[in-house]
């Protein structure tokens, strides 16, 4: 019975786990060696979704049975080319946060950091887990406790940050119950939880109102989670009043792992025909996501703390997320998960730039960045650089994910989603080209006088911003730029050989 | 809480109730494998047996015995020995967590029981420490 | 008829008590209320999915005297209600209880800076401390 | 009491009774539940991990690492309520 299967799966679960069992033994005695703990372990979690991405890519999806217990019984990993890729940017991303978090942390909530690397890491064990199980019950466990560190994490931040997470306990709770129940209802008419199993005997049953009602909640359910436009109320309070550290983990991870289960569950689990014909789900996500693109623009046009900007700016951009999603068809499917990967990189750098800000300058009204590309000129070109993938220009990421919605709009002959996403990219000029404006205007004459006064005792024009910070920014916007320049080599790879069967391509 | 002195009714019952509710809850945690109980259900017996303690006495003469530290690290310690039986049944050979690689003539029951016991610490730990975070947050 | 509505009185029965505690998550403005009504709202659901076990003339499913009589007897699976939805729920219990104990400590910190936990009030005071 | 409120709770009530009218009767021995996966755990749990408790086999065994993450959870509210309240104390 002892099935032997190559550990790599579960070990990028289960070495961040373990880490954050040990940390508070450890942080009793040496606090000092938490933080390198931690990072030693997420590095440990990017090499193996490195050595994993290898294997996928030569020998095609891989299998893990957890306690050599097969699929139906037994709790199962699954891990193909999306569900790799999505390893690989969970990994990095959280890796580099981690780097960046050292010297915020520090400053924004001191003597904290053996619950808060703690935290970090099960959240990164959750994400992981979320991505490679395939277990609709097990991916509900993981889904709550990447939820409930979540909650804690954002509790960290000042001010109102306390009733954020509050709120956020609510409707994050709301959508993982709704997901329960939808568990629940096809568990009662299918007998089984493993997703491949449910895969088969699904098609039997599309007719049955238990199915029906079971999706519709599993939909509502996500959608709460990854902040989908009707559904959004729990996201800018959290993303604005959390550390910088977290805005920009759980901006960059969350969200985005939320519309893979979605992508996941619609098309893998369902075929493709039923979230399309039978029960028509991806067109109202399509309309929903649409809303919530232009709604999100316009309301990030309309805020003064860049934060919080950046936080209804997400909302926005999910919707293209979930646009790619609702398409269905092959084009919208990669532009939809392309973006999903451009943006975790851009929205996680634009959340450390803020973050970095608020660390040198503390300010974080937009009106006040005037004269900040001559006391930041690193943090504010990573800046620039994000912005410019956000609007999609040209070398960056941003500019390929939305060709590639559009060319999906159009196979679709949706002609209204082509001018949404177009709208929606000038909106989006409103509101960063207007950050990126104050930051390379120079400053009043008299702003500049108080500048010196109040600054005379240090230099002014020099970035002040410690390395373990400016790096990660650094990197993710290079990131952004060479996932623009390699766009190709990612949907070639990963991409394609992941679109769901059945969808027209 | 503090200022109020429990009656010598509650001091008496509680200190009484004590070692007995412990005993249970021992017992469920190890009775797990043949009758309705395990981990989970045992563990909230012994917490709930330290907030009895709490009740009656207050606060500071319990956690001179079990602080808020210990409580802490026994959280961490219990879910280790369940994480640890997963990555000794890696390191013998076998999948994450497949017990039956285990020595012993019964393995899948034996790794059953020390997870079990896991489990117990982990809630036990958990819940107390839980609880002293409410109670002490004045 | 008759076994219709018996058959499904539990899906009636834990709608209802699903529908009372989401309207007191949201239409409730003490937080503290719409704590109660969040878990009411989850353990709704965990009666639900326990319901889904029920087997008729079926016992609890634990072998008794299997040390006693040697080599175990070929079991009947229609004998004993189906263990896995009560591992399910159990797990959606520890869940539960873990984000109630996170929402609890949220509520703490919330009523010592604000010293409310009314909803309407809470935003007045957060407007008036900027 | 406002009206919308009860409006949405009553839809989403609705909803999900009608979604659970086809579903089988409960404890009708021929279920779906009843007849998929679970019969290998009643009839082989005993021979197969030596528990008599099928809850126990299938919790600590075949979904051991469900059991696992679960634990993981306990262990995250503590360090959650931790990070909550122990660290503010000395805010005020």
């Amino acid at each position: 019975m002892n099935i032997h299967q190559s550990a790599t799966p579960i070990l990028i679960v289960i070495v961040p786990l373990i880490t954050s069992f040990i940390l508070p033994l450890l942080g009793w005695r040496h606090r000092r060696l938490v933080f390198p703990v931690s990072v030693l372990a997420l590095l440990c979690s990017f090499g193996l979704s490195l050595v994993l991405a290898g294997r996928v890519l030569n020998v095609g999806p891989v299998e893990y049975f957890m306690g050599g217990w097969e699929p139906p019984w037994g709790i199962a990993f699954y891990v193909d080319h999306l569900a790799v890729l999505m390893l690989l940017l969970l990994t990095f991303v959280t890796l580099l946060v981690a780097i960046y978090s050292k010297k915020s942390i520090l400053k924004e909530a001191p003597d904290q950091e053996v619950p808060f690397y703690s935290l970090y890491l099960i959240l990164v064990s959750g994400l992981t887990g979320l991505v490679s199980t395939a277990d609709m019950f097990n991916l509900y466990v993981f889904l709550e406790i990447t939820s409930i560190s979540c909650y804690a994490l954002v509790s960290l931040g000042r001010g109102v940050a306390v009733v954020s997470a509050f709120r956020y306990v609510i409707l994050g709770t709301v959508g993982a119950a709704f997901y329960l129940l939808s568990v629940g209802y096809l568990y009662s008419v299918t007998g089984s939880l493993n997703m491949t199993d449910l895969a088969r005997i699904l098609p039997g049953l599309y007719e049955s109102n238990a199915v029906l009602v079971g999706f519709a909640f599993f939909v509502i359910g996500i959608s709460l989670k990854m902040a989908l436009f009707p559904m959004h109320a729990w996201l800018p309070g959290a993303y604005t009043n959390a550390p910088s550290a977290v805005s920009a983990l759980v901006a960059g991870t969350t969200t985005k792992v939320a519309a893979y289960v979605l992508a996941r569950v619609m098309f893998f689990v369902f075929e493709p025909s039923f979230s399309v014909e039978t029960f028509p789900v991806t067109t109202v996500l399509s309309w929903m996501a649409a809303v919530a693109m232009i709604l999100g623009s316009v309301m990030a046009i309309v805020q003064s703390d860049l934060k919080r900007m950046l936080a209804y700016s997400s909302i926005a951009q999910i919707g293209y997320i979930v646009l790619g999603i609702g398409l269905a068809n092959g084009m919208g499917f990669t532009g939809g998960i392309l973006h999903l990967v451009n943006h975790a990189f851009m929205k996680c750098c634009l959340f450390l730039v803020a973050g970095a800000i608020v660390y040198q300058t503390g300010r974080r009204e937009i009106h006040t960045f005037r004269n900040l590309s001559r006391k930041m000129p690193l943090t504010t070109a990573a800046f620039t650089i994000c912005a410019f993938g956000m609007i999609g220009l040209p070398p960056t990421g941003g500019f390929f994910s939305k060709v590639y919605l559009i060319l999906g709009a159009i196979d679709g002959e949706q002609w209204v989603f082509v001018g949404v996403i177009l709208v929606s990219s000038v909106l989006a000029i409103g509101y960063l080209a207007n950050v990126v404006r104050y930051m390379y205007l120079t400053a009043d004459e008299d702003e500049i006088a108080t500048e010196m006064t109040v600054s005379s005792h240090g230099e002014p024009d020099r970035e002040k911003v410690p390395l373990t910070m400016l790096v990660p920014m650094l990197i993710l916007a290079a990131g952004v730029i060479l996932l623009g320049l390699f766009n190709g080599v990612v949907v070639s790879q990963f991409i394609d050989p992941a679109i769901p069967i059945g969808l027209p391509r | 809480m503090k200022d109020v002195a429990p009656s010598i009714i509650l001091k008496v019952v509680c200190r009484r109730l004590v070692p007995f509710v412990q005993i249970f809850g021992l017992y469920v945690i190890m009775h797990g494998h043949s009758s309705p109980g395990g981990g989970f259900q045992g563990g909230v017996i012994l917490a709930s047996s330290v907030m009895l303690l709490v009740l009656c006495d207050g606060l500071e003469p319990v956690q001179r015995r079990f602080s808020v530290a210990m409580a802490t690290a026994a959280t961490s310690t219990g879910v280790l020995l369940y994480a640890g039986v997963g990555v000794l049944s890696l390191l013998l050979g076998a999948n994450y967590l497949d017990y039956g690689i285990l020595p012993g003539a019964e393995p899948r029951s034996l790794g059953m029981l020390v997870i079990e016991v896991g489990v117990g610490i982990t809630v036990t730990g958990a819940l107390v420490s839980i609880f002293y975070d409410l109670l002490g947050f004045e | 008829m008759l076994e219709f509505i018996i058959g499904h009185f539990n899906n009636a029965t834990y709608i209802m008590l699903m529908m009372i505690g989401f309207y007191a998550m949201i239409g409730k403005t003490n937080l503290v209320k719409k704590l109660v009504g969040m878990n009411i709202f989850q353990w709704s659901i965990i009666l639900f999915v326990v319901s889904l076990s029920a087997k008729r003339d079926a016992t609890i499913p634990i072998v008794f005297g299997s040390h006693s009589s040697g080599s175990p007897a070929h079991l009947d699976a229609s004998s004993y209600v189906n263990p896995l939805p009560h591992v399910l729920m159990l797990t959606a219990i520890v869940v539960g209880v873990a984000t109630t104990g996170v929402a609890l400590a949220l509520l703490l910190r919330i009523y010592r800076r604000y010293g409310t936990l009314e909803e309407d009030e809470l935003l007045k005071r957060i407007r008036s401390s900027g | 009491m406002n009206y919308l409120h009860l409006v949405v709770t009553g839809l989403t009530g609705l909803l999900l009774f009608l979604g659970s009218l086809d579903m089988p009767n409960t404890g009708d021995p021929q279920s779906a539940p009843a007849v998929h996966v679970s019969p290998r755990y009643i009839e082989d749990s005993l021979k197969e991990t030596a528990v008599p408790n099928m809850v126990t086999a299938v919790l600590a065994d075949y979904r051991g690492f469900d059991t696992l993450v679960e634990t993981a959870v306990v262990f995250t509210g503590a360090m959650a309520v931790l990070l909550i309240l122990r660290s503010h104390r000395e805010e005020q």
